[in-house]
């Protein structure tokens, strides 16, 4: 709607050629993306352009002309103009979006935390030795909560403690020792945003690749299909050996509850029986307190 | 086992447990049903709750022979 | 255990497992859906709470999954 | 699970596991038996040495027991 | 170990265990019965509850008694 | 299990563990011995060498029994 | 988890696990199917061996399923 205003007031020639260009551009790239340029270092940013020359091309514009270009583009990429604001640019490749988005995050640069910004994730420190030499450090460190001592010449961090939990405010003093000890908890670089595709658009949430997840996910649906399927007796050449094995314990189960005497059984039957008396006789010899009775 | 099998058949198709059912199925599967070990195994189920017995049996197998397959 | 695979998508999708719709989603996959074996997967359903049996093998694969990671 | 106890009967009375085999024992047992379950099940048991998986599943059961307690 | 298995042919009999039974089972198997011992067996049995303590230590042999097979 | 611990008390008292034993073990528990189980136990028993079964038994049980702890 | 079970339906087929298939598989059992959910799916299985997932899931559940008794 913002665009429509605009579309009355004058527009000057530049503008409406850097527009048509990028709406062309947009039509052309398989994937259009748009990616947050905040805190970027300007040496990182080149090097990035550098290292993703050939598959990824990044568009700096202003977020008015971005918007514009996108407002005029087709209807299904429309949408990731509501990913522009603060200091973006578009992005073109033909590589699909997980694909960019791993590529951009492969990029990023560890960064120091700045005081009083929040932790993107815990921040443990672990124990062990530093590379510190003794002096004023461990005054430091232990000023900053950080269970620091001298050992054999070193200084070492007695037990791993959590600086700051995720999403708390990190205060000066634990940014400033952070930095000190070449911590860097942020990853900074080209936040891929909003990515289009084939007629889909994909937010930073659904480009995180979750691999284990899914391995997980994969691990959990076939072992339980595999469980259900014992259960309810299909059998196929997975479940039929468990199947005949459950069949198998449930009846010897039987014969050992019912005290039943079936020949091929009678040592699992005497055995039960031995046992039986075994836990009878543990509690019997005084050693009621140890729940495993047999044992004895 | 096949009289144990026989038992395990009959109270699984929802049929009562007894010495003439035992028998039968047992003879269906073509061998000759011995009938002091079938009024043994009778005798012994007397009493038992065998769907409880069961119920209790199952849980181990099912996961434990999940690996020689 | 395609077949299978077949009806927890279906259960899963919140449909019906009927042998119908095992024999479509088995067929999309691109093998040749088996009448055999859907028939006797659905009679080994009957009376099945899928959701339940479901949960209750749960407990087993959601530690035993944690492990492949 | 009839099916498979059929299957159980069979084997450790010393006969071979065939559908007609299945199909008289779970008949004696006085329900009906469903053909297409027998297929499938003497279709999954092609190839398995019974004596050898039964003999599998008792070997895992001891450490597999012990924890429950 | 004669007196625990009187013990339990009692408790497996649906009988209560106490000494007068011990005594009257262990002496039908004709070996003369020790009092003292039945008493101190009778004493740690009270207030146990031994088809609870033989549940427990099902689990155990059903699964041990397969190695010797 | 009656009559397995019947058998187990005259092994365990050095007794030959035969029908009538089992009969009069049995009888003194105040139950009524059932002549055809104890046919059938002594025949099963024919043949097993009742206390080596008893020292694998007791073997094996040690380790198991550990676990559950 | 419609889709990890299409996925393993595919797998289980013998065949890839694209997101054509996937998507395949999800409509024929009559819901609509999510393409970006099928493209992360996809996505995070690239290089990932199912086999080896699923052969490493077989024989956990061994050891996890004695818990739940």
């Amino acid at each position: 709607m913002a665009g429509q205003i605009r579309h009355t007031t004058h527009i000057p020639e530049w503008k409406v050629k850097e527009v048509d260009e990028l709406v062309d551009k947009i039509s052309k790239s398989r994937v259009v993306g748009v990616v947050g340029l905040r805190e970027i270092p300007a040496d990182n940013l080149q090097k990035m352009r550098g290292d993703l020359r050939g598959n990824v091309e990044i568009r700096m514009v202003r977020n008015t002309i971005a918007r514009r270009a996108l407002e005029a583009s087709p209807v299904q990429i429309k949408p990731l103009a509501d990913f522009i604001e603060d200091q973006t640019a578009l992005i073109f490749s033909d590589l699909n979006p997980f694909k960019l988005n791993s590529m951009l995050e492969k990029g990023k640069q560890p960064m120091p935390i700045k005081a009083g910004t929040r932790a993107p994730k815990d921040i443990v420190i672990e124990a062990g030795e530093t590379s510190f030499s003794p002096g004023p450090m461990v005054g430091k460190l232990q000023a900053a909560g950080i269970p620091a001592a001298i050992k054999g010449g070193k200084v070492v961090i007695n037990q791993k403690i959590t600086l700051a939990k995720e999403g708390e405010v990190v205060p000066a003093k634990t940014a400033e020792i952070l930095k000190t000890m070449e911590i860097f908890p942020r990853n900074v670089g080209l936040e891929l945003r909003g990515a289009y595709e084939g007629g889909l658009i994909f937010s930073s949430k659904d480009l995180a690749i979750d691999v284990e997840g899914q391995v997980a996910r994969i691990s959990e649906a076939s072992a339980k299909a595999f469980s259900f399927a014992v259960e309810i007796g299909y059998p196929t050449p997975a479940t039929i050996g468990p199947m005949l094995q459950k069949a198998q314990t449930k009846a010897r189960a039987l014969v050992l509850d019912a005290g039943m005497i079936i020949p091929s059984m009678m040592e699992f039957i005497l055995a039960k029986a031995a046992a039986n008396a075994s836990a009878i006789a543990g509690l019997a010899s005084g050693q009621k307190a140890q729940a495993a009775p047999a044992a004895t | 086992m096949e009289y144990v099998y026989a038992a395990l058949l009959l109270h699984s198709a929802g049929k009562d447990v007894t010495e003439e059912g035992i028998k039968n199925v047992v003879a269906a599967s073509g061998v000759a049903a011995d009938d002091v070990r079938i009024k043994a195994l009778v005798a012994a189920l007397e009493g038992v709750d065998i769907s409880k017995v069961l119920s209790q049996a199952a849980a181990v197998p099912v996961a434990a022979a999940a690996a020689p397959v």
